[in-house]
């Protein structure tokens, strides 16, 4: 277990796949969000935390497919699933592997981030929480998606249509608790919601992904 | 290997699916500890799919398959080796999957010693392929099952794999399952599965259910 | 005799055909009679004014959209349980038709959120949802076109509609959380006085028993097709498999 | 040549990741944004027209690592580069298809999905103009990025890294077209200069992106 | 092949590298119109580089290559099939790239009839490589650079490899220089590789410059 999560990380490194350029694609999408619809910080702070989410969901998209297609091709997959290891197991590593190189650098820089989007200061703190809680939500998910897609040569857009709807829950709880937050309103109920999608999905999702896993390896 | 002596390999008259049609059927045969057996017969016969199925990868349409819990590893065209890990890094990685060590005889066995610290993705054809089969010397499992291993290795390595394999594996009472199109000069019987190909009038499709 | 033996593709094709077009016969009929009763013979809402009458179309579909994901849920457990080939066939049919259902009452709600919010579009709670769950019919669909072999596909896109109604529903509630909507609650209460006053409401029922009944009726027709189509691929394989 | 283009719309549409796909994903992008910054329309009128912008270019983005990826992968590249084809016609090619399965849905897409975000519906037309000029230079500047990156297994994130930076003039002068329109104001020099980069970029990348691939074939 | 009558490869003390390390040097040796050869050596010597040189995918870093220009075509372990495409589809992709026609002889040469409909990715590992190989025979060069080309095919495969080389390829006084660790049975001269090792005391890198 721990071997496998070590190789991902060394390899997320190596492939120059790894902390880096899920952070950069993140700062890349932050910096064109004003060219797109202008700099005018009245028009940035309230948008801002939800660009952030978007952002930092569409980054932990982009490595999704690389989770188990690279595995898949060269054969290690169909290796690991004769290996002693549970395929539950593998699939639960390679979602955190994945949380590791994408969510956590993200989680981390998304309030630095935010000052090119003139996020309100009062928010910063409650970002990174609604970022930290809920991006291995996003990484558990993606996986799922991406166990299911594992056997087709061009999943990449497939993948991303499949996780897409299924990140809505996430992505709303989310920023509804930067935003209620920001209003200076009660922001229990989304954070627990949060909480229990990322419990609840790391709870279940991962027998789903091995069972998708095993059908796709036939 | 471990506690080898014991067990036997029992395949008992399977059958096997592959794109939707039953490809082999009634194939059978024991063997025993310390035994291999080589697999033959022409391309598309159905030697992947039947290791396939033995190592558990898909499963059989009919008849059983019989050897102890895992004990079993498969390995196949494609050897699951990681462009970007060195030879040694590949090597550990899939000795820690199996709770194994890496002993340094793996090295001399499969003649790695000087690239012992090369990236695999540097390593030319037959290179890449010692070290793919070079894993089969470090998860120490009794039963394996072997697609084609020596494709692209040049008569030496071809030697030491054939060495290891007689002299390692089924000499601690190992059981080895090859599927192959050249002669790897061991002492184990044949079996050539063009005379399981179902015969025409009576071939299964995984759809017969719509018939 | 079991209801299962149903499940055997050419009990299922000798069963369903004859009654086939009674059903398509009767779905026509009560639609055409609940729209035409709506649209001609139903007094103007004081609020809405001529444009309730999409209400007629509007609502069956919305509802039926729902159902048709509901039935493809039961059809997937039934196939990924007890292996029938055809209840996964069936669930594979009901996509289609549910993704038509569900952009009918996108579309027929657009038009008639034009007048009556005087904007074609409104991130309103329900519709929300249903844009999301077009999502899942799309992703759903192409998850079937993108898998060659026949089972795989099945097996997958089984577990993805299971999965997909988890967060389906969770979006549901997410979505009423994030805004609440100027859309008016459910009108299926069986004291529809609530909602909408009896004129309105007969017609509706009809035409709502009609898309049902149309719904049943394309369902069977597409899986049957569906499996004519597996009979063939038989067929073709064994045939490749003597030459 | 011919043949090039004919196989690759057919390998696009056969491994289903062909036109539906990069429209959904741009759908779903575009659905995204308002669960993210809330969905009253005076927030989205605005920045319409930017998000439209920036789906579009991270739709066609997604795809673009497959453009050499898979051939490189199993050979095709290699025996393509020793073909007679010249390789620049086989990098133009390549961008041509991944433009129109992808750019081409993508710019009759995307006046509808204005309705989404309450995009004023003055300024429908010119998003289209908009769109049909630029997204050409997306396709041909992201093929380079492609060349550029097809030798590392891992790529994508790279790729997204390198070309999204190249894609902010078109950005710019294609969101400023439109917003110049909803004004009222004059939109020429916008419009000149994308069709500007357009031209200029499909005259003079080819030749990079070849020499590109024939380094990485090294 | 057209006008091949005419032509022949000449290499003279050509050196390659590969991985910024001098892996062959002074190869020279030339082949005439209708005649092959044969590389051999171990593992790691220099095949595929070689061959890769002689195909134009990387430059001698001396020497000098000669043949005929646009004549030639290269064929290595991966062989370019689409497995999204059917067998057929493969292979007049590879015939209009090369502005020719797929010629029926082709599919009987490779023994590809039955499964000239077939999905490529639904081929058995030797059928897929047979496939690969009946891409030469429709893209009509003269002078083929083929590296390893008969892995994993069986026994029957290879003669029918073999005799297309012979009897059409060659015949036609076409040129082929061929990498592999098994007996073709061409009577062709063999070249093995192990005698161009640079001796180790001046084996040249490509970073020369720095010292
Ligand atoms: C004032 C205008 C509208 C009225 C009075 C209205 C009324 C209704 C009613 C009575 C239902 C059935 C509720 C149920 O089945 O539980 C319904 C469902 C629905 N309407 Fe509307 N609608 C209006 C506008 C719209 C608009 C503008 C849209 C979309 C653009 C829309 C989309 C839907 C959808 C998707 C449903 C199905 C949701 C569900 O049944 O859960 N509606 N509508
Ligand atoms: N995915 C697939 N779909 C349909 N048919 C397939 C698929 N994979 C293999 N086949 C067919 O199944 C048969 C058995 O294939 P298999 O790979 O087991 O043959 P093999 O004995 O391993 O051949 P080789 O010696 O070339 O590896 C072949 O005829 C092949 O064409
Ligand atoms: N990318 C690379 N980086 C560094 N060294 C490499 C690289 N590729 C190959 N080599 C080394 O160059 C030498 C020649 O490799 P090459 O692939 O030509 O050998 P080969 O004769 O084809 O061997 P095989 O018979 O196994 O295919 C080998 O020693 C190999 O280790
Ligand atoms: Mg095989
Ligand atoms: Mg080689």
């Amino acid at each position: 277990m721990i071997a496998l999560l070590l190789r991902d990380l060394r390899l997320a490194v190596r492939a120059g796949g790894g902390f880096g350029l899920g952070l950069a694609f993140f700062l890349i999408v932050i910096m064109l969000v004003p060219f797109g619809v202008g700099p005018e910080a009245d028009i940035l702070t309230p948008i801002a935390p939800g660009i952030l989410w978007v952002a930092a969901l569409l980054a932990s998209l982009l490595s999704l497919d690389r989770i188990f297609a690279l595995d898949f091709e060269d054969g290690s997959l169909a290796l690991l699933a004769t290996a002693p290891l549970p395929l539950e197991g593998v699939a639960m590593i390679k979602a955190l592997a994945h949380w590791l190189t994408t969510g956590l650098p993200l989680t981390i820089a998304a309030p630095f981030l935010g000052i090119l989007l003139h996020l309100d200061p009062s928010s910063f703190w409650l970002l990174f929480v609604s970022l930290l809680i809920g991006t291995p939500a996003l990484s558990v998910i993606g996986m799922f998606g991406a166990a299911l897609t594992v056997g087709l040569r061009r999943g990449g857009l497939l993948l991303s249509l499949l996780v897409l709807p299924m990140y809505v829950p996430t992505l709303i709880f989310g920023t509804e608790l930067v935003r209620r937050g920001a209003e200076g309103m009660a922001y229990e109920t989304p954070l627990v919601m949060l909480a229990g999608i990322t419990a609840g999905a790391f709870a279940l999702i991962p027998f789903a992904a091995a069972g998708a896993l095993r059908i796709n390896l036939k | 290997p471990s506690n080898a002596s014991a067990m036997t390999l029992t395949v008992s008259n399977v059958a096997c699916v592959r794109g939707g049609r039953t490809v082999l059927s009634g194939v059978s045969f024991d063997v025993t500890a310390g035994q291999a057996l080589i697999l033959k017969g022409p391309n598309g016969v159905g030697k992947t799919t039947l290791l396939r199925t033995l190592a558990g990868l898909q499963d059989p349409v009919a008849g059983t398959i019989e050897f102890a819990e895992d004990t079993a590893a498969y390995a196949s065209h494609a050897d699951g080796v990681k462009t970007q890990l060195s030879v040694e890094e590949n090597l550990s990685f899939w000795a820690q999957v199996y709770d194994q060590t890496v002993e340094d005889w793996v090295y001399d066995a499969f003649d790695l010693t000087d690239l012992r610290h090369r990236l695999a993705g540097t390593l030319s054809a037959g290179q890449k392929r010692r070290l793919g089969l070079a894993r089969l010397g470090v998860i120490g499992r009794d039963v394996l099952f072997l697609d084609e291993p020596t494709v692209s290795l040049d008569g030496f390595s071809v030697k030491l794999f054939a060495d290891f394999l007689q002299n390692r594996h089924l000499a601690n009472g190992g059981i080895a399952v090859i599927a192959t199109h050249i002669d790897l000069k061991l002492d184990a019987p044949e079996l050539d599965l063009s005379g399981f190909i179902p015969p025409a009038d009576d071939i299964q499709t995984s759809d017969e259910a719509f018939l | 005799m079991s209801i299962w033996e149903y499940a055997n593709p050419k009990k299922f094709m000798e069963t369903t055909e004859p009654v086939v077009s009674w059903f398509m016969g009767a779905a026509l009929l009560s639609t055409a009679v609940g729209l035409i009763w709506g649209f001609f013979f139903t007094p103007h809402a004081i609020n809405f004014g001529a444009t309730v009458k999409i209400f007629y179309l509007h609502v069956p579909s919305a509802l039926m959209a729902i159902n048709a994901w509901g039935m493809m849920v039961v059809a997937s457990i039934i196939w990924l349980v007890r292996r029938h080939h055809v209840s996964a066939l069936a669930a594979k049919a009901a996509a289609p038709v549910g993704m038509v259902m569900t952009l009918i009452g996108l579309i027929t709600g657009a038009i008639w959120g034009q007048p009556t919010w005087g904007t074609w579009w409104e991130w309103e709670p329900r519709l929300t949802s249903f844009l999301i769950l077009f999502l899942f019919y799309i992703g759903y669909m192409a998850l079937w076109a993108a898998i060659e072999d026949n089972d795989t596909a099945a097996d997958l896109t089984s577990v993805l509609c299971l999965v997909g109604s988890v967060f389906a529903f969770m979006s549901r509630y997410a979505v009423n959380f994030w805004n609440n909507g100027l859309h008016q609650g459910a009108s299926l209460s069986l004291d529809a006085e609530e909602n909408v006053a009896d004129v309105f409401w007969f017609p509706a029922l009809i035409s709502m028993g009609g898309f049902i009944l149309l719904f049943l009726a394309l369902v069977l027709m597409r899986t049957n097709t569906e499996i004519r189509l597996r009979r063939a691929h038989a067929l073709e394989l064994r045939r490749t498999a003597r030459a």
